[in-house]
């Protein structure tokens, strides 16, 4: 399964459910606001550092770029995509869920 | 392969209507089909064509009446949903004793079967939101 | 042949719409012979919390629907366990929700199945599709 | 005591619609006196005269307006708010080129510039959002 | 000054902030989803019983009755009032912040 | 008699209009005379990172507009200093915001104000005028 999650993880709980109930193999797509959980540095980068053993990890660059977040700060292994990434992972995962 | 997408926010408020946006017209560039875009909770609010953005801006509602006029998109405007946020089309507006209507061009009122009959007929069923 | 249809309830109700209008999905999508199921997890379990009186706050009372699920055959009600405890909750704080069990003679049972959050993450896995709210 | 009020959120999505009506209305029962009440974001959608909410459920809009007739509010939507989000009154709706306006009894379109004069005259500014 | 709360403590960091910012002599008044912060028994409870040596706090009780909340699970000190009461509260304190 | 006007900012900006709708009320308010701070703390310190490039994702960038606060005569600028760490953030990854001091020879300052939280609550109990969004 792809999860989006289109939420800050420094304001709201969305990521961190999300991670919660993505099991081993699925996929995480950060985008809107959601792409500040894609940021190294801070207080919640350990949890997605954790959870890229069992999990693959996207940001959209359209998002990270409106926002000023240099690719460089990006998490090491988060792949960076535009919305055609976006719609091949669609595709390519069985279902998509998006926690608002 | 046979996308619908659900959009849950009104335009500009949150981003929702732009990812749906920028999702909807990469999957068109990429071969694939849409077989609808229904708009629930504020989400109705895309579908009014008396917004005026700043000229600097985007325009949301048109970019959606353009899409669908090139791809013959089925933009469908939860009637429920609708009518709870004042969004009529000439029919609506009628049966409920209003003097006018705002539905922008390309968009169509209907019921939650419409959301339902997507996830039952397409591959994937893509939720934007809050 | 039918899909399975999950929809996740993660949001507290009244405070915003979508509570109620996610019940208005599920309620029409019954019509459809789909495989439903629905899952309440974070704030989503205060969907389900009994003793819910709206008259002072002018607004309408939903929570009677939730009642009525089981007549449209909508049984499989997920409830995590991990979100009820960090709220303080039990299943007795919640709307007593059962069906009729056409196989076993019409018998009352339970609808609201208690998951640990890994067990519900097998069950969002296992859908088709999923809609949240 | 001199009371203005801001709204951030439209009607039904948010609570704050409901939270600014029931806090005005204490208001005014205990004798205070509301300056004005803006509407800004998606607040200005608390000012559509077209919307049609379900029989069993409260009417916001309708509420407003008959709050303000009762005790001569002062109910503005902010213009550029408005504007992004397909407001309109019979000005607007020709200033900007549109077939119908949509705007509730009651209420008037005016400038950002209302909010901050609010602030100014009001002993207190009370602010309701998401 | 007078903070209002209507965001839920278990889902978003409102409550959190406010409560960073609210210095002694304050009160905070939970408000919509904001009541969630006064119940007793959640994982956020101990954070408000801790504020309360400085702060005084109030709920709105049309919107705890809303959500079920039985009296008896406010935690203790915490008063409950309508929206009269709100509107004293506005009145009394020379200024309000709204915590969205 | 002018008043204090605090306008608060906790939200990040594109995911929301709050910023950009924020900001609009500012300068519509920097015409009033009165005495106006902006604060920014939680994900409202976000709104003030550099190199914000909006092209790719369809909308109007308005991160220039801050820097023109100056001109307002809107230049106490408080940025909340545990917001920014816990983000990863420190003062060089936020535009150069600059005013000219017209009580010192136009000599220009920095309108950005680095302040603890117990500072800015400080800050907060000060004003007349609270605006969130």
């Amino acid at each position: 399964m792809l999860h989006t999650v289109n939420k800050s993880p420094l304001e709201r709980n969305a990521l961190e459910s999300c991670l919660k109930h993505a099991v081993k193999g699925s996929a995480v797509l950060l985008i809107e606001d959601g792409v500040y959980g894609a940021m190294k540095g801070t207080v919640k980068s350990s949890m997605v550092e954790d959870a890229m053993k069992d999990i693959s990890f996207y940001v959209i660059r359209p998002d990270l770029k409106a926002r000023g977040i240099d690719e460089s700060r990006v998490i090491d292994g988060i792949e960076i995509i535009d919305y055609h990434g976006f719609v091949d992972l669609a595709a390519k995962y069985d279902k998509t869920q998006s926690w608002l | 392969m046979k996308f619908s997408i659900l959009v849950s926010e009104g335009p500009y408020t949150h981003e929702a209507a732009d990812t749906a946006y920028n999702f909807t017209k990469a999957a068109l560039e990429k071969g694939h089909e849409i077989y609808r875009i229904f708009f629930y909770h504020d989400g109705v609010n895309n579908g009014t064509r008396l917004t005026t953005p700043p000229q600097d801006d985007r325009n949301i509602v048109n970019r959606w009446s353009e899409l669908a006029q090139a791809h013959e998109l089925d933009l469908v405007l939860c009637v429920a949903a609708a009518q709870r946020r004042g969004i009529a089309d000439a029919d609506e507006a009628k049966r409920n004793g209003k003097d006018a209507d705002n539905i922008a061009p390309g968009f169509r009122i209907s019921g939650l079967g419409q959301l339902i009959e997507a996830g039952i007929e397409s591959d994937r069923l893509i939720t934007f939101g809050d | 042949m039918s899909k399975r249809f999950l929809y996740v309830n993660r949001k507290a109700p009244y405070g915003t719409i979508y509570a109620l209008e996610s019940l208005e999905v599920v309620l029409i999508g019954a019509a459809f012979e789909q495989d439903v199921s629905l899952a309440f997890l974070d704030d989503g379990v205060f969907q389900l919390v009994k003793g819910q009186q709206t008259d002072e706050l002018g607004v309408k009372n939903f929570s009677p629907t939730y009642k009525a699920l089981g007549d449209y055959d909508v049984n499989k009600i997920y409830v995590e366990k991990e979100s009820l405890e960090a709220r303080g909750l039990s299943l007795d704080d919640l709307l007593p929700l059962t069906y009729e069990d056409e196989d076993d003679d019409w018998a009352e049972k339970d609808s609201i199945k208690l998951v640990s959050a890994a067990e519900l993450a097998e069950i969002m896995e296992a859908q088709d599709v999923v809609l949240s709210f």
